[in-house]
């Protein structure tokens, strides 16, 4: 199974140099292509998702460590190890990022301009995101962690759209560059961090494992961890640093904000629970209410400001700063409820609103405008769209029986037991905004009477349809049947120290 | 009893099929879905039966069967935290799940004539028996987390099927506004329920928790929070005084819907909670309680009045279920229960009777509006002869089970709480007297208004009558189950009130000077109401015209719902636009194209250094051989 | 005594000068090879001197205590060989449509390794101020190559002046250095500098200072760096690419090699200062270079932005920083060349070297679109290239030298570097131009393009065998030599 | 014997002198001459030194030597790509010499 681990990683990569062989007279070729590596990651995704199974120690499975560069200069023994591993939390982030880019190929089925180039930068991305969810040393995890971000300005510059809107405008230029520019922004202050760490803990080697057992001390962990939390905050659209978020996914395709909202702000929580909350708990420790702070305000700013969006993709982007501030939420209150519903949020949420993001996506595809106002009564001529919209809002306002439920049920527990009353209170106030801005937008674009100007418009593409079937097969079985993620979760949030009961 | 979870699976095993292949079924799959709710039906009887032969006496022995759904173990504390799916079988929840699987059963059948040759005819069935396979999930859940599940869900397919016919502006409007207040309603059941587990038995289960509260497991002002926050949840989803605006407009969705979920069902299922969690109302200090009253008594009187002004006639139902809905709470108000599950047993049967009597009168004349009604009678008589049982029942007439149940409610009213509680409930009664004849004096007797309507108007067929007939029937014997030997005769030792009781077995008294008063003052309205609008109803008119305000007031709702518009479209979209606004503008344009900008001049300035002309150079050469040997010299030596 | 010279040490400069001296008669007398095989003639030339200096790896012998023979000087000789020889591959083209006289062009280049070789060989100050000067008089020339082109013209006398002034500068601190220490060989100023300097404090602590000033001009430091986006911009592309690549690459060897052996004892003294040049350094390039239009500029405050890292290097000196050192400078010249051959090509192509002008290159040129991307990214540090590792290195040593918060604005300003980058990229890929007729594939700089980006890949991607390679090397600087204290260059017994 | 430091003062004269005529002139020659001045007064500094201190070796000496042959080749390439600047544009002053800039 260490070899399907090393496909994951190697699949993406290996298929980039494929699609540059194909003569770009023949997008329809790269299409398949694309279409064939994602159904084989996804595939993969699902076996080792299936196929992990806790078996004590720290959880992790499938290890493959090749050494990188040893006893040089200041890398002592095993100083940088390709070093990877599947553990609990990275068995659901794994699955959903399969499931994503398999949705993602199939939503940009249509790019015209360039197609192979899109699929090269996609896969690219891909692999960078995998590359973070399984890697066990904190050098390639920095490496994976940037590669994600490399492709991103490419993406969303040739490819996206900018947009006028009656007070400012937004191009998509501008999107990439704010989008790219914050990203590697907040990978500077990750990356004083881990030279700190490294220095810090004195062992000569990258190896997470090796750092976790490094005893360091209480004052260096409070001043290093503010340092990840902000770094990799910023890729989780934490409250002040969020701005790109809303602004990126409005500029980028369809496909690559389903990428970017659904996998890719969760590297930046990923981040924080992996490298952060594990390598540093008394830093955690001692800046959790900070954190739940900014989680809080992430969460109620986000919603609120969805609330007055008339821009669908702005409100879809805004809902994602409020949904990562529910994750941010769940980390915060360091017990073990909170973590894991942070972690099934993680996975709901990156479902959710790429589910969103297709339904959108869809929508702007054949309307080529996205402003909610103007849509009316659309349930007529695109029902299948409008259910799928729908059971994304529903998820995303926290319906029982959908994944939005159950994770943040789980958040508001965690949070609750960690005794931020006050901050459980604001949250679920919060998820009533979502249902407010969600079931606004709803009855005003989708329900009511049809305006007949949108009276042409047809149904999704079969792919669009393909894909989003398959976000709400994720989204209900962990809705109704939420056993195999939590089993998996639990197990390795128990290892983290500081983690209470 | 085991095969309890049964009942909540058939409906949503139909649901699952109908949404799948519903469209390729033989008409749509209609039958499908009443043969769900027909066999949820059925499977009541031998639960009954099992909670009967096992009970010795008149204590029942509660049944209950889980399974766990989701559990890990949290490592410090060293117990698990566990979330488990089962049922749980008591007095109560049989009582609940008979009202609601009969009138789901009466209003499907109903459907298939009301609704025949709508284009989404299919779907209007499956979201049904969406509805119904919820509303038992609910009915049935044994622990607050599933019981939750089940609250929302069926928030949702009220959603749903209020704004079944969406293409109407004001259709989708109204189930957006029900969904939202609903929504934040149950903001407070979550908080209620998350605030239970805390600091209770680390357990969701409803019966743990009631007993560690008895034991004082919780400290009174914590627990008092906890259950006001419940209480919360119930006053969104019955429609109860802050959070009522929706149930008025919820007459948008197509007139079984009303009858099923705005009348019998869903609304009832705030007061099954506040029931199911009267123990730990009870164990809270009194101002819970009083809250509850208070809540209950502002809702009857203000839809009572309310009820005066509106000219739809299913606008009047809806209020006259507000009204009942109010009187239930006021009955939990004074903890008794028996009085709050016999109102809400019978109300489910009258008030889907007069539903469903104006549904068929909507489906004849396809007209709601009084004005335009009047004369029915002659054509309907059916119909006429069954909404008049129904309106009887709901003022409260001697024979008819309204009375009955009203009776006991006042009753305990007049013993437990003070005098004031029994004036209000009284002069509510005649309101109720005055607008429910109003209702059916000018929607059936005396002169048409529009003839054009009074030509169109016809008798429906049977699949509409047949149900009428039965809930006629029903809503005029239910009332006799207060009598014990009734209840020994269908099998119940000691009757129903042993049946349904909370502290202790309760007899039912019929204490005749409440019962009098009570049906001098009811029928008093109603001959005042007979006399106001006979014919041409001008007395009505002058009355009106003398207390104009009045009037108008009570026509705009006591404007309520412009305050909430009010309020919603300036405080909370206004907090939306002015957070939206700040963070385009402070947070992104601000912050951070601030700070690009400050590095975007730095290097604007820096770049006029380079002049170009060489002793600029060879100036910046010199002094910076200068600086650093200065620096250097001056520290180092 | 060693008084023996080993002249046979000297070989691969030795083939150099042969080398000019054999291209300038060959393109005094037969005209009929043509200007553009006289560029790949060069190359052959610096190839094999680069293949020469191999005999060399492993032992470390000395040219009479005027220039030691080590790996370290291996390791560069074959770097600068390599630099000369793609330069004038480069510049075939270039020099054909453009320049006159390109025999003596092909001569410059080569005496121009020569100097770097010396600079990088040097046992002591005499020898690696002649080289310095040698290195540099010939690149002040081939800046003005271009005769009729008035900014060539600048740019040469600029960089002449200026270049002479801060040799002064230099000359001067090491004649304060030579007249406190009493020697001029390394080792030998290592020695007295570790013993008790009290009484001549004076002379040496102005003496370093100028020094610094005077290397601090030869890498382009901040204060002193003011002519390098003139020199830039004015001398002929290939030149460019030479001045960016060589010079720095001498530059820091020689700023290694002397810091390393003859100043390491001062270390806690000169640190802080070559730190403060260090961010004054990476501040000014990297902002600047936001606000340039003309691609040469750009890359020039781009170089200037890497030599701030490079120092960051010295500023944390140690065996450990001094290989992240040589690394990251390999990985940067290399990604360098890359960037300039693209810049050359497309100048090539279209004679246009404004930033606007690169709209729409990707549609027309994929290949060199994609492969000046990867430059550029590498540039800025990105992952998957050479940049991302080698600057990952770089920083992590000097963290590790408790330079922490050097290391931190190093960060800091490569993200900032990244604005400027990602600029240029936008306009290849998002630009659109009207033509859209694709350039003609030049094969040879083509092959030579795709071996710096597999080189940039490499580096990026398993570094270990270079990073052995340097290791090697720079082990020998800071070995303490065998000292025979008073031994001198011609000394009487 | 004359004491080392009127040597020393002297070149440091010499040498600040040079220095102010780079940035002092605006023609292109006499720059050129005050780097030459700077570059005599290093060699003076260097033959004290030799003479003074280290009379046993000649580094000092041979430096002097090195520094005298290449100020002359310095001169020679300066003034031939002065003559270039003069011949294109007809201009010796370095101030208008300034189309590369910003």
């Amino acid at each position: 199974m260490e070899f399907v681990l090393l496909a994951l990683i190697v699949i993406p990569l290996a298929v980039c140099p494929l699609f540059m062989l194909i003569p770009s007279q023949y997008p329809q070729l790269s299409r398949y292509l694309a279409a064939l590596a994602g159904g084989t990651l996804f595939a993969l995704s699902v076996l080792l998702f299936a196929a992990y199974e806790f078996d004590g120690g720290s959880g992790l499975r499938y290890e493959l460590q090749w050494v990188w560069l040893e006893n040089i200069g200041f890398l002592g023994e095993n100083g940088i190890t390709f070093y990877l591993g599947l553990d609990g939390i990275g068995a659901p982030l794994v699955l959903l990022n399969g499931v994503v880019i398999f949705a993602a190929v199939f939503v940009s089925w249509n790019i015209a301009n360039r197609t192979k180039d899109f699929f090269v930068l996609l896969f690219l991305l891909v692999a960078g995101v995998y590359g973070v969810f399984i890697s066990q040393d904190l050098f390639f995890f920095f490496f994976w962690y940037e590669v994600a971000v490399l492709p991103m300005f490419l993406l969303i510059a040739v490819w996206g759209a900018s947009s006028e809107f009656k007070t400012f405008a937004r191009t998509k230029e501008y999107g990439a560059m704010k989008l790219t520019m914050m990203l590697v922004g907040g990978s500077v202050l990750v990356w004083v961090a881990i030279f700190a760490l490294f220095v810090e803990a004195g062992a000569g080697t990258y190896d997470m494992t090796v750092l976790r057992e490094a005893a360091l001390d209480e004052d260096f962990q409070k001043v290093v961890f503010p340092l990840f939390m902000v770094g990799f905050g910023v890729l989780a659209g934490m409250w002040p640093l969020h701005t790109w978020s809303p602004d990126g996914h409005v500029a980028a395709p369809t496909g690559v904000s389903m990428l970017h909202a659904g996998v890719l702000m969760k590297l930046g929580a990923f981040g924080i629970l992996r490298v952060g909350m594990t390598l540093l708990p008394e830093g955690a420790e001692f800046w959790a209410p900070v954190l739940m702070a900014i989680g809080v305000t992430g969460a109620v700013y986000g919603s609120i400001s969805a609330l007055a969006q008339t821009d669908l993709k702005y409100m879809v982007g805004y809902s994602s700063v409020s949904h990562m501030g529910f994750v941010l939420m769940g980390l915060a209150s360091m017990n073990e409820i909170g973590v894991n519903g942070a972690v099934l949020q993680m996975f709901a949420h990156g479902a959710m609103t790429a589910l969103m993001f297709t339904s959108v996506g869809a929508l702007y595809d054949q309307a080529h405008i996205r402003d909610m106002t103007q849509f009316g009564g659309i349930a007529k001529p695109m029902p299948r769209h409008t259910a799928f919209f729908t059971i994304a809002g529903l998820s995303s306002l926290g319906l029982p029986g959908l994944a939005g439920f159950v994770a943040e049920f789980h958040i508001f527990v965690g949070v609750f037991e960690a005794g931020y009353w006050w901050a459980g209170v604001l949250g679920i106030l919060s998820a009533a905004i979502t249902a407010t801005y969600i079931l606004r937008m709803l009855s005003r674009a989708y329900f009511g009477p049809l305006n007949e100007k949108w009276a042409g418009l047809k149904e999704m593409r079969l792919g669009e349809q393909f894909a989003a079937v398959l976000l709400i097969a994720m989204i209900l079985l962990m809705g109704l049947w939420p056993a195999p993620f939590i089993n998996r979760i639990s197990e390795t949030v128990e290892m983290i120290p500081g983690i209470a009961g | 009893m085991d095969q309890a979870w049964l009942i909540p699976a058939i409906p949503a095993a139909a649901f699952v099929i109908l949404l799948i292949f519903g469209p390729y079924l033989p008409r749509k799959g209609d039958w499908l879905a009443i043969a769900a709710i027909g066999a949820s039906f059925i499977l009541v009887f031998p639960l009954l039966a099992d909670l009967l032969d096992q009970a010795d006496g008149a204590t029942y022995v509660a049944g209950e069967r889980a399974w766990e759904w989701l559990s890990f173990d949290l490592s410090g504390v060293g117990e698990t935290f566990e979330i488990e799916i089962g049922f749980y079988v008591d007095p109560i929840t049989i009582v609940m799940l008979a009202v609601v699987t009969l009138v789901a059963l009466m209003v499907q059948v109903y459907s298939i004539a009301y609704m025949k040759g709508d284009s989404r005819y299919g779907w209007y069935f499956t979201a049904m028996s969406l509805f119904a396979a919820s509303m038992l999930t609910l009915v049935l859940a044994n622990n607050l987390l599933l019981l939750y599940a089940g609250w929302e869900a069926v928030g949702f397919c009220s959603f749903l099927l209020i704004g079944f016919w969406w293409e109407k502006r004001s259709a989708a409007e109204a189930a957006k506004k029900a969904f939202i207040t609903t929504r934040i309603g149950d903001v407070g059941l979550l908080i209620g329920i998350i605030m239970l587990w805390l600091e209770g038995p680390n357990t969701f289960n409803i019966q743990e928790i009631i007993a560690f509260a008895q034991e004082g497991g919780y400290d009174s002002t914590y627990l008092t929070a906890a259950v006001l926050f419940m209480f919360m949840g119930a006053l969104g989803k019955s429609g109860q005084f802050p959070l009522h605006v929706w149930l008025p407009d919820a007459m948008e969705g197509p007139t079984p819907v009303s009858a099923l979920i705005h009348a019998a069902t869903m609304v009832v299922a705030g007061v099954y909670l506040v029931a199911r969690m009267l123990p730990l109302f009870e164990v809270a200090d009194p101002i819970a309680l009083d809250v509850v009253l208070v809540v209950g008594l502002t809702t009857v009187m203000i839809s009572a009045t309310m009820g005066l002004a509106a000219t739809d006639i299913k606008r009047v139902i809806a209020y006259s279920t507000l009204n009942s809905l109010g009187l239930m709470f006021v009955a939990l108000g004074s903890s008794a229960v028996t009085a709050a599950m016999l109102y809400l047993f019978v109300h489910g049967f009258f008030k889907a009777l007069l539903f469903l009597g104006a549904g068929s009168v909507i489906h004849a004349t396809e007209e709601q509006d009084m004005n335009r009604l009047g004369g029915l009678a002659k054509k309907m008589p059916v119909t006429a002869a069954m909404f008049a049982i129904g309106t009887l029942a709901m003022i409260g007439i001697i024979p008819l089970s309204g009375f009955w149940a009203k009776d006991e409610v006042l009753v305990f009213a007049n013993e437990e709480q003070p005098l004031i509680v029994y004036l209000v409930l009284l002069s509510s009664l005649v309101i109720t007297g005055l607008y429910m004849t109003r209702l059916f004096v000018r929607t059936f007797l005396f002169a048409p208004r529009d003839q054009g309507v009074y030509d169109h108007a016809h008798e429906s067929g049977l699949l509409i009558t047949v149900p009428l007939l039965i809930l006629g029937l029903l809503a005029t014997v239910a009332g006799f189950v207060v009598f014990d030997e009734v209840g020994e005769a269908l099998g119940f030792p000691g009757g129903i009130a042993q049946f349904v009781f909370l502290r202790e077995a309760h007899e039912f008294e019929f204490h005749l000077d409440t019962a009098i008063t009570s049906t001098v003052l009811a029928g008093g309205g109603a001959v005042a109401g007979w006399i106001l609008w006979q014919n041409k109803a001008e007395l009505a008119a002058s009355v009106r015209d003398r207390f104009a305000p009045i009037a108008t007031l009570l026509a705009n709702r006591y404007y309520i719902d412009e305050v909430y518009q009010f309020a919603i479209d300036h405080i909370v979209l206004g907090a939306g636009t002015v957070v939206a606004w700040f963070d385009r503008v402070v947070v992104n344009d601000g912050g951070v194209g601030g700070s690009a900008k400050i590095g975007y001049l730095a290097g604007f300035e820096a770049k006029f250094l380079q002049s170009g002309r060489l002793p600029n150079y060879a100036l910046a050469i010199v002094s910076g051989i200068l600086l650093l040997s200065i620096v250097m010299l001056v520290a180092l030596v | 005594m060693s008084t023996s010279l080993e002249w046979g040490l000297l070989a691969p400069e030795i083939l150099l000068a042969g080398w000019a001296a054999f291209i300038i008669l060959i393109d005094l007398f037969w005209g009929g090879l043509g200007k553009e095989r006289l560029g790949w003639l060069a190359a052959i030339g610096a190839a094999a001197a680069g293949g020469l200096s191999l005999i060399w790896v492993g032992d470390t012998k000395q040219f009479g205590d005027l220039a030691d023979i080590n790996d370290y000087t291996t390791l560069f000789r074959v770097l600068f060989s390599g630099i000369g020889a793609t330069i004038c591959i480069l510049s075939a083209r270039y020099v054909r449509d453009r320049l006159l006289h390109p025999g003596e062009y092909y001569a410059l280049i080569l005496l121009a390794i020569i100097g770097a070789n010396g600079m990088a060989a040097a046992h002591e100050l005499l020898t690696a101020y002649i080289s310095l000067e040698l290195l540099s008089f010939s690149l002040y020339t081939l800046t003005s190559y271009a005769k009729f082109d008035l900014r060539s013209n600048e740019a040469g006398l600029k960089y002449m002046l200026l270049g002479a002034f801060s040799s002064a500068i230099f000359l001067y601190g090491i004649g304060l250095i030579y007249g406190t220490t009493g020697s001029t060989q390394f080792a030998v100023i290592g020695e007295v500098l570790s013993g008790d300097t009290s009484d001549i404090e004076w002379g040496m602590y102005l003496g370093l200072a100028l020094m610094i000033g005077g290397l601090g001009f030869k890498v382009a430091a901040v204060p002193f760096h003011m002519y390098t986006p003139d020199a830039y911009e004015g001398a002929p592309i290939p030149i460019t690419a030479l001045i960016s690549a060589l010079a720095k690459a001498a530059g820091f060897a020689f700023f290694l090699k002397l810091f390393a052996v003859a100043f390491l004892p001062l270390i806690d003294d000169w640190r802080y200062f070559i730190a403060g040049l260090s961010v004054a350094t990476m501040a000014l390039g990297n902002l600047v270079a936001i606000q340039q239009r003309n691609m040469k500029r750009l890359l020039a405050y781009s170089s200037i932005g890497q030599v701030g890292y490079l120092l960051l290097g010295i500023a944390a000196l140690s065996q450990d920083t001094a290989s992240a050192l040589v690394l990251h400078m390999i990985g940067y010249v290399v990604t360098n060349l890359a960037a300039f051959t693209c810049v050359i090509l497309y100048y090539n192509w279209t004679g246009r070297e404004e930033i606007e002008e690169y709209k729409g290159l990707a549609q027309r040129a994929p290949y060199l679109a994609l492969c000046l991307t990867i430059a550029l990214f590498s540039l800025a540090g990105m992952p998957l290239f050479a940049g991302f590792t080698t600057k990952f290195i770089l920083f992590q040593a000097a963290a590790d030298e408790d330079m922490l918060w050097l290391a931190g604005v190093a960060a800091f300003f490569s993200f900032v570097s990244l604005y400027y980058y990602l600029i240029v990229i936008r306009e290849m890929y998002v630009g659109e131009t009207e033509e859209k007729t694709r350039f003609p594939t030049p094969w040879l700089e083509y092959t030579a393009l795709t071996v710096l980006i597999a080189g940039v890949f490499l580096i990026g991607l398993y570094p270990k065998p270079v990073l052995e390679l340097v290791e090697d090397g720079t082990a020998t600087i800071f070995v303490s030599e065998e000292l025979d204290p008073g031994e001198d260059l011609i000394g009487v017994p | 014997m004359i004491p080392i430091d009127n040597f020393l003062v002297l070149s440091a004269i010499l040498f600040s002198l040079g220095m102010y005529g780079v940035l002092a002139r605006r023609n292109a020659v006499l720059i050129l001459m005050s780097v030459e001045l700077m570059l005599q007064a290093v060699a003076i500094n260097f033959v004290a030194f030799a003479v003074y201190l280290y009379p046993e070796t000649f580094t000092g000496v041979i430096f002097a030597i090195f520094v005298i042959v290449i100020a002359a080749a310095e001169v020679g390439l300066a003034l031939a790509i002065i003559l270039r600047l003069f011949r294109n544009r007809q201009i010796t002053n370095v101030d208008e010499a300034d189309l590369l800039k910003w």
